[in-house]
């Protein structure tokens, strides 16, 4: 059973996630912050949902669009957003940057540039888990598009074969930048069949479960069973969540591939929306949440704040950190 | 030649490939949005409408696939023109091309061809990090059997675009992407620029510089705050790494005596370092000075402009180490 | 319906293949061959029943165990001798070896010594038929091993969005060097889950049937199906065919990981056995048989004494055919 | 040291690893073949009796996954040895190696370490042809992260083993299939050598040769048949690529005042060249001669034996090339 508590946790973090998002546009159309950046507003609800399980000892993998996670798992807002702007204080100190923003403490194992690259890592760390005997798990949070990259699957059968505590979490927010997850029109190709990837997920030994994406509560309840599964030793899962993202692919992309109707629609299922329609019904106070969205907002500007008074590295350390020893 | 208009890159690019398309049915285009989305740095814009679905193909994240698609279909027949939207991303996908379409015609004894053209995008200076900002042509011209086409003009870009997709064999093409933009001259018609045939930039006499792709422009700038200090340098782009022109190079060193060479790939075993060999044994007795490099340490980009800026190569560097070896004659 | 001129066909071809192996075993023993050599023994079934369909204008891909394949294609066997011994007179003028044997005149585009990677080429070649469309088909045979490799599952799914005209080939032979296909003993680990990869390809969206591989008449019934299939454009299909190599992975393999009784128990149903006491029960005279199988013998020794007559290539060509343009 | 064993290369290996093993109980071993069969060239032998299928992992064949694996598990506190069967099938994997383990640590800004050993394999002259036959350690030095690590005798693959094992950081090991059954002595208990420090084969003072891995026993072979005609010697085994022991040459370079680079990887853009680029950059004012490259040119390593002999560098090429630059002083 979710506590008042936990809920208003989760709550705090979806409006977290998105309050970080919609600035993190707003100071790139400004052009205060440079290079690739890929915004996970609108999929809120499946990084809050599933990450709601975890605990000290697990451990996530990510993706190019990570920030989302990261927040879910707790990693200081500050020192990301420091990190986009390239300070020295930011969470990778200024080196990684959007696509590789990593924080093992709290256990998630990084953002990635790769399509997939995820995936292997994850196997990875839960062959780890599993080889400590600890009952930890691990979550691989892998887009729609990255279902057909050869590491997810390959992933997808070692985990299977070595019954491994890992849980797969697919983001289907309907695009590979501009490709249809599932598409009937010529112009705009499937990438996948009509055969869904929960059920190849069945056929590599995996079970699966299709997921309202939007429905932070729906994420959560079907992460719970997949996180149980995995922490008593019973091997993978998969969930299929279906989602949106609310920005272009990556922050500058025109969006020909699809129409502000098509936006519009989907955002009258917000997953923040819907969760806060919920909490209300169940007795929630909407100065409650208002106050909690007042908070993340505060947070937020504090950390851009924080990021435009952090100094830019030493060049240098562009040096360091090559080698647990020094570069050469 | 006739019109001669002043387009960008991309839009050089992009005519190659239409006018390509048009005249030879047997070229299709493959990659990750090049059709819907005309590519996500607009070269195949337009591509889609014009020539249908078929032939523009918008595929799965699966470079393995796509790639060895194209080696496959070139194998059988056709004349791919296949994207790999960033050349950090040939680990994924590297054996269908260094094993496969570099190797087949060689391991079958030359009894087939793979008329494959790999297009892909190269360099740093956009903040993109450590995974989409890397020059990695020198592991293509590593191995055997892939051409390395690297342009860096609209006029190159065009031309030798135009003879990789005419061309037998496989070939990899390098797009810097700070070199989209780019304004030049580029003729209306279809032209064809032969590899293995070096372009002088600039002619000089007292050191001569080999560049590539972006660092051209680079390099161009470094002559010409030299030439305003006395120094006179030679700027030699080789426009393709393999066929490589080193008679060219070796010309240039034999007046000059000296040479630079400025290269945005890691300096460690890169592209920079073979030229600097070939140099050192095939033109020693010319030689009056050590042979500079200018490249990109062997550390991952980083993602901070500062630490980036840091690391690469350009013209203040490029004027830095020219001076070192002029002085030191 | 097969006529009797076709199923005696198939027989001298399996049995071509079988001595062929069988003489190469003892070349190699006697170290008159040199490099990696992988048998094809035991497997005959599996390439004739399905090459049996093709025509001119279809390409198979194969594997680093391609001497079958190149066979039951019509590649010259003098040509292919004199490749394993590395003459000019081989069928890729020495330079590629067992690994590398490729004849594109008669549709076989290449043993390959990258598991998995004859997928993607398969996918390329199905791609060109049917953008001529011809009504070409592919083949792509690949081993039980190879059913784990990114490439593959890649392609599966390639060849379902594009609808190709692609038979996917499983040569189920027990193996992958030493790890069994399908195991449950600890020290044997399994190399794919229970599922089948069959039922994996159905998950792809690609039709699928399991067929006894050393039946070459079972083979036959289910390629027949799966190549009009793509005939018809209406895409590809896979067959996962179970079967047995008699020899090791390779020559000179001590295999340590199977025992000579489960050899035995192979053996007894025997493909070349088996179809010839079919061909009897059907009426077909032992004399018939036995002249076909002298004839196959015969045309062996041939190829050898071709292979050992011809002469090395000159060093010079270690140069040539780089690029069709001379070395650089 | 004690007891000094003549043992083969492929021995000393696995003493290492079940030494290395017994030691340190979140050392995993992985790769395909490595447990029941004992790794295909037997350097797991015995390691799945001794430490059970939870310490020792035989995989399907899925490199990326895991190799990849093996990233992770170092990320989350293990320390595996994975194997890769031979480095030609890099291109199927090489995203996990070069991305990921080999710049997560400088991605992340260094906070974690990556603590990754993998093993390969290298090398031709057995007619393994063009996909078995492949020395590409030069792909691998060219990128950041990444040590690497090239032994030659069976002394050097123990005691450079076990450091790898124990060093933090990720590493490939390239052990050449023409080594293995090679013997020498090598102490029973385990021990470390340093990475970053050359060994001096053999001094002398008319020309340093630089070699790596099989090719440090040809150019052994090459001194004492240069030796009878009067040329001395000097051979340098740099053990490492990454860290590269660059003051070991210089220093004989100086001395010698003639550089000739033995490697067996292919010459284009490969590690002969960025050794020799190193020296006509920072020893030119010492050199008396052309700098030369003996390596693989290249082209796919054919089949055949003549072909394959023809392109191999070797004793002969190396006493040929030796005699062209002492001759030009
Ligand atoms: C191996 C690889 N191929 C291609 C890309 C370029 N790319 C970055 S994100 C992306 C689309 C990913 O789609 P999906 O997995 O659905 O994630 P989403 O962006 O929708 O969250 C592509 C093609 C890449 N980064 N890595
Ligand atoms: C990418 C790659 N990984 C590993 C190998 C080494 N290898 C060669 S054959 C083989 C086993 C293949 O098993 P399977 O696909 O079942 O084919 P079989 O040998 O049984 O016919 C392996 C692991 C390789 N050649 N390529
Ligand atoms: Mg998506
Ligand atoms: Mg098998």
């Amino acid at each position: 059973m979710l506590t008042q508590d936990k809920l208003l946790e989760m709550y705090y973090k979806m409006v977290l996630i998105r309050a970080f998002e919609d600035r993190v546009h707003e100071l790139f159309v400004q052009g205060r912050i440079p290079g690739f950046v890929h915004l996970y507003a609108g999929e809120e609800a499946v990084a809050v949902g599933v990450t709601s399980h975890l605990r000290k000892g697990d451990y996530i993998t990510s993706t190019h669009r990570g920030h989302g996670h990261c927040i879910a798992m707790g990693v200081d807002i500050k020192g990301m957003m420091a990190e986009l702007f390239g300070r020295k204080s930011g969470t990778c100190r200024g080196k990684g940057g959007s696509m590789h923003i990593a924080d093992f403490e709290v256990g998630m194992l990084g953002a990635n540039g790769i399509v997939g690259a995820g995936g292997p890592l994850a196997v990875g760390a839960a062959f780890a888990a599993k080889y400590r005997g600890s009952g930890d798990v691990v979550v691989c949070f892998a887009g729609d598009g990255a279902q057909n990259q050869g590491a997810v699957l390959e992933s997808l059968n070692a985990a299977a074969i070595w019954k491994l505590p890992l849980i797969f979490v697919v983001e289907d927010n309907q695009y590979a930048i501009s490709l249809r997850s599932l598409s009937s029109t010529k112009l705009q190709p499937r990438i996948s069949t009509a055969r869904s990837v929960a059920e190849r997920a069945v056929a590599f030994g995996i079970p699966s479960v299709t997921v309202d994406g939007m429905d932070v509560l729906a994420v959560y309840e079907a992460a719970k069973a997949a996180v149980e599964r995995a922490r008593a030793g019973e091997g993978p899962s998969l969930l299929d969540c279906k989602t949106y993202r609310y920005y272009g692919h990556f922050e500058g992309d025109p969006m020909v591939y699809r129409s502000v109707e098509e936006v519009e629609e989907w955002k009258k299922r917000d997953p923040i929306k819907l969760f806060r329609e919920r909490l209300v019904r169940g007795g929630v106070v909407e100065e409650v949440l208002d106050d909690i969205r007042r908070k993340a907002s505060l947070e937020v500007e504090e950390a851009v704040r924080f990021a435009e008074e952090s100094p830019y590295p030493e060049p240098s350390e562009a040096y360091t950190d090559v080698f647990t020893d020094p570069y050469y | 030649m006739s019109e001669l208009r002043e387009i960008t890159f991309v839009e050089a690019l992009n005519e190659a490939l239409h006018q390509e398309m048009e005249r030879d049915p047997t070229i299709v285009v493959m990659g990750e949005d090049v059709g819907v989305y005309g590519g996500i740095f607009g070269v195949t814009k337009g591509l889609l409408e014009r020539f249908g679905p078929d032939r523009v193909v918008d595929t799965p994240i699966s470079e393995t696939a796509f790639i060895g698609a194209g080696v496959g279909a070139a194998a059988a027949g056709l004349r791919p023109v296949v994207e790999l939207m960033f050349v950090d991303f040939f680990g994924v996908c590297m054996d269908q091309i260094y094993n496969q379409a570099a190797k087949m015609r060689y391991m079958f004894g030359g009894k087939i061809k793979i008329p494959l053209t790999i297009r892909t995008t190269i360099g740093a200076g956009l903040s993109a990090a450590a995974q989409h900002s890397q020059t990695l042509y020198s592991i293509f011209a590593h191995v055997p059997g892939i051409k390395v086409i690297v342009p860096s003009t609209p006029y190159d870009a065009k031309g030798l675009l135009i003879s990789a997709v005419r061309d037998d064999n496989p070939k990899i093409f390098f797009e810097h992407k700070l070199l989209y933009g780019v304004r030049g001259p580029v003729p209306k018609e279809p032209y064809a620029i032969p590899f293995g045939v070096a372009d002088v930039k600039t002619e000089g006499s007292d050191v001569t510089i080999v560049a590539v792709a972006y660092m051209v422009h680079e390099a161009l700038k470094a002559s010409n705050e030299l030439k305003k200090e006395g120094v006179s340098v030679e700027v030699i782009d080789p426009r393709t790494l393999v066929p490589f022109d080193k008679e060219a190079v070796f010309k240039s060193v034999r007046k000059t005596g000296r040479l630079v060479v400025v290269d945005e790939d890691y300096d460690r075993c890169g592209f920079a370092s073979w030229v600097a060999a070939l140099v050192a044994d095939e033109c020693f007795g010319y030689l009056d000075a050590p042979i500079k490099r200018v490249t990109t340490p062997t550390v991952p980009i980083p993602f901070s402009p500062t630490l980036e800026k840091e690391i690469l190569p350009n013209a203040e560097k490029i004027v830095k180490t020219v001076k070192e070896v002029v002085k030191k004659v």
